[in-house]
């Protein structure tokens, strides 16, 4: 893979500036460009059975998606006969021993997928496409056989965001410590390439990239040392907002003042943001796309007409001006704000929020 | 031929040539972060640096307690974790409880060290495999009760513990209070190898667990204690973590394995009864000092991981090859 | 003329770290003849074995095997040279059978194949040639000590060896199977098979050896002629001093009240056990290999508890079913086994002296204080003659005696009442053995009992003051003192009607 | 010598582990799958299905199964695994004709770790904990730092290994079953086995009747890192492409030291086998196809999981004499 694609990082800046189509105020059901495809020969009368292979939940992103997911199959009680979830541990071996028992299972209706890794699952979502339909999210997969993918504008969307952001508050020569999750993965690495190059163009130092295991304590260390070298940190960019606080803290610790920072929608953050009045973005990869993906589904099996083959959701940022609508003191510091969940079944407890 | 005059050249006490070994591994890369930065020669950095590498410290001397003993405890990070999410789900941003819950914590960790220790001792599990699986469930137990995700969040005087840096303290300059939670955890495990007969027991337990029971030792009691000594180390690191960093569901993932890898470089035997707490303290400030150094250096964050690897080895084929050459 | 030797070491020197343990030694050995090699517990003997069976590399000195000379790096040449040991040490596989045992290392196989049934065949022949009556397919970990010597011994013949060396090959036999051994040896003398034989049992050395080389400290003192060489001149050799007095002197006084007594005791290894230790006695227990001697004495200090019967000490009820119920209520144990179950090698001596009283203090005593005084303990040590330079030195360095001695000071520190000794000197030389019998006498004088279970018959009926003796897991008969070993052999082997026992079934 | 005194202890016939414990997984599969409804799991490509569950877990644990035997143990394995599939699939670039050069110099990588773990473990004396945890590491850290040069994808043809089949049967399967008859052929009836045995027994006794320990114990690790590689080849060709977290994300380290200690193999070394392990990579696999039909919560799985692996373990260590550390 590439992670610096001009063609796809011109692609995606045009699309963050795109006016979505679809229901006003439902982010999760809008999409962006043209493309519908005709789903008629899925229709299915009745009751119906959606299976869903998920890669894991091995972080509080996919846990909020889950929820979500699960939440909006609630709404839909009356045409959904059963939800049946496989968690795959984020192996994907075993994602794609799920899948074919799932498939051969015979249970199910359609098949939605949210892939561990893109290559590995190609085979097993190829297989499975012909035998029901197949809705992919998130991750993608290397075929053109599921009915469509879901997934928000993407990594360089994120990136430049981010990154024209910071750009914008620094001054040519300033300096930006940017703080990763781990390298390899695909939707991380093109956020900062984006980023990378938006800092490069505008004459902006990254004095570090640093990889944190979304570990805060990792996190933090890995500032302080920053810090300590004495060099000035005028702005920390982030390819994910988990662990934005613990970076600031070691700011706080050393009692110098607040950097310029990317993070992204979790609510920590957020409060942060608003009570220390940062200088900050919350730039998002929502994560109301998994309640697209069941909303897909069950789209394809009335046989109507769905965004496809790919299915580009809006992708916003929190920014100072919207902030306030997104700090909800009730909810769980690490809850991502995007969720789209308020209006669903069960809120907020069932995201671990207070009543 | 014991009583032969050459016999008096055997080796020296084991014990204090594996803190030599651990203090100077510590000295030189300690020495290299300062060439980098002289300012980690400052008391406030140096304070700072036996701050973060506290928990590293507390889990490595409850893990020799394991390892005396001739076991390992792999349930370590885990019951870290657990604290952590416990801590944040019970107080739940309010400070009134903090006390009370931390209370809870330590019943927590021991329940597990007792489980561990029964398993170990009457079911027969060995240790890797008994801990291994408490390793899972405790950590499936604790994202289970937290959903997943951070809930709830630390208070200030919970976070002090791990984070608060007295200032304008004489001589040192400041002084963070997670440096005393170290001195005083590191003075009890001290006391309770050297200041009670537990410490001989664990070692003779480890050396030769038949002979200590035929001479009325109660080795499985002194088994059990050792798995909640390291339980009760985990969930004080835990506190320390979750106070140093905040709340997060890897906050322990892997420290295990450190803790272990400290003990060993430090001179502790694995399989038991060689080692003292000086083997566990050195060794872990050593690792941690390691990665401090790694982290300074700049070096990919991968090859970091590398070079690492290639250190445990060295460090311990150095300890192999002393004592080929002294036998 | 002169015989070619089949062996020949010429100079032979080893040093280790601190201890010479060997200082050019010549020694030969003749087609067809049986050589013992005598000496105290660390003269070299074992070290000088495991030379010539290529374990470790001389410093210096030559072997020649009938005139060519050899080098052997490991042990597979000199196995390849015909040699083949019978180590001091066991070194089978538990979990294995006995002819996969028997065949370790020297495997019959086709291009890499196993051949099991020839392996099988062969086994069998081997065992019954020693003299053990099992099946080549049962597991070693079923077997006894004393039939897994008998394993190492069948394993030693497979080689068709021509020179056998056997490092104290009798320690774990008792009186019977010992003769067979014997015989065994003989007859492989007849067939040319060169013997190295090396024992601390000074009858044993004097009945089957044709000469008699002696080590002290690493050196050579002198090869004899076996009738040139009476039991006195050896012992003299070896300790470089007179023995006199091997065995202490019997009680002026009589024993006083019961001590110990068990009553109608039972487990799933023996029955009917009716058993009493008074005051200033000391009670032997003989038996044959599983007649449940050693049994008693795992009941006696809670190890393998009875499950039925009652266990009294100065007459009152004794609940017995833990070592440490054991240790607490004042009854000392030292196994059979040194190494595995009497020893923290790599502890101090100091730490193994203080292993009971550490024990059974409470959690919180501080380790080095009053009783547990390093300068309380180095006297009890020295009270019981503990060698060492340096009582902080790991006690696996010791001696075996040494070793042995620690553990005896070990119970003396604790006060016990009654020592259970198993073995006691399995493997100890004659001098240590004199020195570890005077203190069972004078612990016993100071008004507290013993029971010492031993397959070495001489030892039983020179130090006990009377003689339980065990046949299939029952008490067959008491012999007094004064009996003849032919007395306790008829009880052993259950031949004799036991005037106080019914008949065996 | 058979006295009246043995015949009090009773010694009653026991079933070997590895059958008690593929029974009771296959019995717990079985229950599940009628209790939830799912009789399509019951079906042939059900239970194909779940036996290939087993192949990558299978595969390693086989391999860890010779260390364990010989008295050491393999912590690198999970490293390998992914320096397999990611070198596998660098090499091939999709182009079919590169499938023998990349399995080569795959079996060509392993060997050279089986080498160097082994060499650590047996020459230089290392603790093999210590040892392979660090060339684990080493492993890891180079893989992560060069994987971006190292993109690529296995060839068409080389991913039939993981899906194709032969009269239904998928060839991994054929794979698997073959290379366990193979490692349990080579346990049992050979030299080679004979003396994994004996080294991992006595090592001491192994030595002194003649066997070249050191050897023995190289080449148990070159077998382990040999069938990790075997495992990392299956990886990729399942995966299309080999990402240096495969062996890590999958825990096959740690997952292979428990399938095998839960087979009945000890960890001292010296006793067991491989059918024992298959039994328990079989409970494995039942395990996580059960708790998918029960649609039990992805973090309670891990609760019991954990607990299980206890109790598998209990059930025979229990009996065990003596200690356990
Ligand atoms: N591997 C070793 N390392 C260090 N010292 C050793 C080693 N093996 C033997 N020694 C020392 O060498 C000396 C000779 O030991 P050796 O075992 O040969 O004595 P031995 O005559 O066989 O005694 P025993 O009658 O107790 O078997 C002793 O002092 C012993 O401590
Ligand atoms: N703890 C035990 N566990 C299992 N079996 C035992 C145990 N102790 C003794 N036995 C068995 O009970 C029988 C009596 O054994 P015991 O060891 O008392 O015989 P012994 O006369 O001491 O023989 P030896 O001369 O071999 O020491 C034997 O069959 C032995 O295998
Ligand atoms: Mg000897
Ligand atoms: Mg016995």
């Amino acid at each position: 893979q590439d992670f610096n694609d001009p063609a796809e990082f011109k692609k995606q800046r045009e699309q963050l500036a795109m006016t979505p189509q679809g229901p006003e105020g439902q982010p999760w059901a809008q999409h962006l460009g043209e493309g519908m495809v005709d789903t008629v020969k899925y229709k299915k009368d009745g009751q119906v059975t959606l299976c869903f292979s998920n890669a894991g939940v091995f972080n509080p992103w996919r846990v909020v998606g889950l929820n979500n997911l699960n939440a909006e199959a609630d709404l839909h009680k009356d045409r959904l006969k059963e939800l049946i979830v496989v968690d795959a541990e984020g192996k994907d071996d075993k994602q794609i021993s799920d899948i074919e028992a799932l498939v051969s299972g015979g249970k199910c209706d359609a098949l939605i997928v949210s892939p561990n890794t893109t290559a590995a699952l190609t085979p097993a979502v190829e297989a499975a496409c012909g035998k029901l339909p197949v809705i992919v999210f998130d991750r993608g997969v290397n075929t053109s056989c599921p009915v469509t993918y879901i997934h928000p504008v993407g990594g360089y969307g994120f990136g430049i965001t981010s990154g024209e952001f910071i750009a914008g508050k620094l001054k040519k020569g300033d300096n930006v410590l940017a703080l990763r999750i781990m390298p390899g993965v695909d939707v991380l690495e093109t956020r900062y390439s984006a980023a990378k190059n938006i800092f490069d163009e505008a004459g902006i130092n990254v004095i570090g990239s640093e990889f944190t295991g979304s570990d805060r304590a990792k996190t933090k260390s890995v500032v302080e040392d920053y810090i300590n070298r004495g060099v000035k940190i005028d702005a920390v960019w982030m390819d994910a907002g988990d662990t934005a606080t613990a970076a600031l803290e070691a700011f706080e610790d050393a009692g110098l003042p607040y950097p310029v920072i990317s993070g992204e929608d979790q609510q920590d953050f957020l409060r942060k943001w608003q009570s220390d009045k940062l200088t900050a973005i919350g730039p998002s990869y929502p994560t109301y796309q998994w309640r697209t993906a069941v909303i897909a589904a069950l789209d394809v099996l009335d046989g109507k007409q769905v965004p496809g083959p790919e299915w580009v959701l809006p992708q916003p940022a929190i920014t100072q001006d919207v902030l306030a609508d997104y700090v909800d003191e009730r909810m769980p510091p690490l809850h991502y704000s995007l969720c789209g969940c308020q209006d669903l079944p069960g809120y907020p407890e069932r995201w671990g929020g207070k009543k | 031929m014991t009583t032969a005059p050459q016999a008096s050249a055997l080796p020296r006490r084991p014990a204090r040539i594996a803190l030599n070994a651990g203090l100077v591994i510590f000295v030189v890369l300690y020495a290299a972060i300062a060439f980098l930065q002289p300012n980690y020669l400052e008391p406030g950095l140096f304070m700072n640096f036996l701050r973060r590498a506290a928990p590293l410290v507390i889990l490595a001397c409850g893990q020799l307690y394991v390892i005396l003993t001739g076991g390992f405890d792999l349930s370590m990070g885990a019951v870290a974790t657990l604290v952590v999410l416990a801590a944040s789900i019970l107080i739940n941003g309010d400070p009134e409880t903090t006390w009370a819950v931390i209370g809870a914590l330590y019943v927590m960790g021991i329940a597990v060290g007792l489980v561990n220790g029964l398993v170990v001792a009457f079911l027969k599990v060995p240790s890797i495999i008994a801990t291994l699986g408490a390793m899972l469930s405790v950590n499936g137990l604790a994202l289970a009760w937290s959903g997943g995700a951070a809930r709830g969040d630390l208070p200030e005087n919970f976070r002090n513990l791990g984070r608060l840096v007295l200032r304008d303290v004489p001589f040192v300059g400041t002084l963070p209070l997670a440096v005393i939670v170290l001195l005083g955890f590191v003075a009890i495990a001290w006391w309770g190898l050297n200041g009670t007969v537990y410490g001989k027991r664990a070692l003779v337990v480890g050396d030769n667990p038949r002979a200590a029971e035929l001479a009325g030792t109660p080795v499985a009691a002194t088994r059990i204690l050792a798995f909640v000594v390291s339980a009760v180390s985990a969930v004080t690191a835990g506190i320390l973590l979750g106070g140093f960093s905040g709340v997060s569901v890897n906050a322990g993932e892997g420290l295990e394995l450190q803790a272990i890898a400290a003990c060993v470089i430090g001179g502790a035997q694995l399989l038991g009864g060689r080692g003292s707490v000086w083997s566990a303290v050195f060794g872990a400030l050593s690792l941690f000092a390691l990665f401090t150094l790694l982290n300074l250096l700049g070096l990919p964050q991968a090859l970091r991981d590398s070079i690492q690897g290639a250190i445990l080895i060295a460090a311990v084929g150095a300890t192999v090859w002393r004592g080929r050459r002294r036998a | 003329m002169t015989v070619e030797p089949a062996l020949a070491m010429t100079g032979i020197s080893k040093a280790f770290p601190g201890v010479r343990a060997l200082d050019a030694v010549d020694f030969e050995c003749l087609p067809g003849e049986v050589h013992a090699i005598c000496g105290e517990n660390g003269a070299g003997k074992s070290t000088l074995m495991k030379i010539l069976g290529g374990s470790y590399r001389p410093d210096a000195g030559e072997i020649r095997l009938a005139g060519r000379a050899v080098h052997f790096t490991h042990p597979r040449q000199a196995a390849e040279a015909g040699i083949a040991i019978i180590h001091q040490e066991l070194s089978l596989l538990p979990h294995r059978t006995v002819a996969e045992n028997i065949f370790m290392g020297r495997e019959i196989a086709k291009r890499g194949m196993l051949d099991k049934a020839a392996m099988r065949d062969r086994a069998a022949g081997l065992l019954a040639r020693v003299g053990a009556d099992v099946d080549p397919q049962t597991l070693v970990s079923s077997l006894s000590i004393a039939v897994q010597q008998l394993v190492e011994i069948a394993k030693a013949l497979l080689l068709d060896a021509r020179i056998l060396v056997m490092d104290e090959p009798t320690a774990a036999l008792d009186e019977r199977d010992s003769r067979t051994l014997l015989n065994l040896v003989r007859t492989l003398r007849g067939e040319g098979v060169s013997i190295v034989y090396i024992s601390h049992r000074m009858p044993e050395v004097t009945a089957i050896a044709d000469r008699i080389t002696v080590l002290k400290d690493g050196r050579r003192i002198w090869t004899r002629r076996t009738g040139e060489a009476p039991v006195g001149e050896i012992v003299r050799a070896m300790v470089g001093r007179d023995l006199k007095d091997f065995y202490p002197a019997p009680p002026s006084s009589a024993p006083g009240p019961v001590l110990l007594a068990v009553e109608e005791g039972a487990n799933a290894y023996m029955r009917d056990i009716a058993f009493e230790v008074r005051t200033g006695e000391i009670v032997g227990v003989a038996g044959l290999e599983d007649s449940g001697k050693a049994a008693l004495a795992q009941a006696l200090v809670g190890d393998a508890p009875l499950t039925s019967g009652t266990v009294f000490l100065r007459g009152q009820p004794l609940a017995l079913r833990t070592p440490r119920q054991a240790t607490a209520a004042g009854i000392g144990y030292l196994p059979g086994d040194r190494k595995g179950e009497g020893l923290a090698l790599r502890q101090s001596v100091r730490d193994n002296a203080l292993l009971a009283l550490r024990a059974i203090a409470g959690l919180f005593t501080r380790p080095e204080h009053g009783r547990l005084a390093p300068d309380a303990i180095d006297e009890k040590l020295r009270a019981m003659d503990v060698r060492a330079a340096d009582f902080g030195q790991e006690i696996g360095t010791l001696s075996g005696g040494n070793q042995q001695k620690a553990i005896i000071a070990r119970w003396l520190a604790q006060e016990s009442d009654v020592l259970v000794f198993v073995e006691p000197t399995r493997g100890i030389d004659i001098a240590a053995k004199a020195a570890i019998y005077e203190t069972m006498r004078r612990f016993a004088d100071l008004g507290r009992g013993i029971v010492v279970v031993s397959s070495d018959m001489p030892e039983l009926i020179g130090i006990a003051d009377r003689i339980v003796v065990m046949h299939r897991g029952r008490m067959a008969g008491t012999v007094p003192r004064g009996a003849q070993e032919e007395d306790v052999m008829h009880l052993a082997l259950g031949t004799s009607g036991a005037p106080e026992k019914e008949e065996s079934p | 010598m058979t006295t009246d005194i043995t015949r009090i202890t009773p010694r009653a016939p026991r079933l070997p582990v590895s059958v008690l414990l593929a029974g009771l997984s296959l019995g717990f599969y079985i229950i599940i799958a009628l209790s939830t409804g799912e009789t399509a799991q019951l079906s042939a490509s059900g239970i194909l299905g779940l036996f290939q569950r087993m192949v990558a877990l299978g595969l390693v644990a086989i391999g860890q199964t010779f260390v364990i035997l010989v008295g050491s143990i393999d912590l690198s394995v999970a490293a390998l695994i992914s320096a397999v599939a990611v070198l596998a699939s660098h090499v091939m670039q999709g182009d079919p004709t590169m499938m023998l050069p990349a399995i080569v110099l795959c079996l060509g990588l392993c060997l050279m770790v089986g080498l160097i773990n082994g060499a650590l473990v047996a020459y230089g004396g290392i603790n093999p904990l210590i040892a392979t945890l660090g060339t684990g590491l080493v492993i890891q850290g180079v893989l992560a730092a060069s994987f971006g040069m190292l993109q690529g994808a296995v060839a068409r043809e080389f991913q039939v290994l993981a899906y194709g089949g032969l009269l239904g049967v998928p060839y991994s399967l054929v794979l698997l079953a073959a290379l366990s008859l193979a490692a349990a052929f080579v346990l049992d009836r050979t030299l080679f086995g004979a003396r994994i045995y004996a080294v991992g027994g006595n090592p001491d006794g192994a030595r002194l009747a003649g066997i070249r320990t050191e050897q023995v114990i190289l080449s148990a690790h070159v077998v382990a890192s040999l069938f990790a590689g075997a495992s990392g080849l299956y990886l990729a060709a399942r995966l299309q492409s080999g990402t240096p977290w495969i062996g890590r994300d999958g825990i096959y380290d740690l997952e292979s030291i428990a399938v095998t200690v839960i087979g009945g193999t000890i960890l001292a070394g010296g006793k067991g086998g491989v059918a024992g392990t298959l039994a328990g990579v079989l409970l494995f696999a039942s395990l996580d196809a059960g708790f998918n039909m029960l649609g039990i919560d992805a973090f309670l799985k891990q609760v019991l999981r954990g607990a299980i692996v206890i109790a598998a373990v209990a059930v025979h260590a229990v009996r065990t004499k003596g200690h356990v550390a």
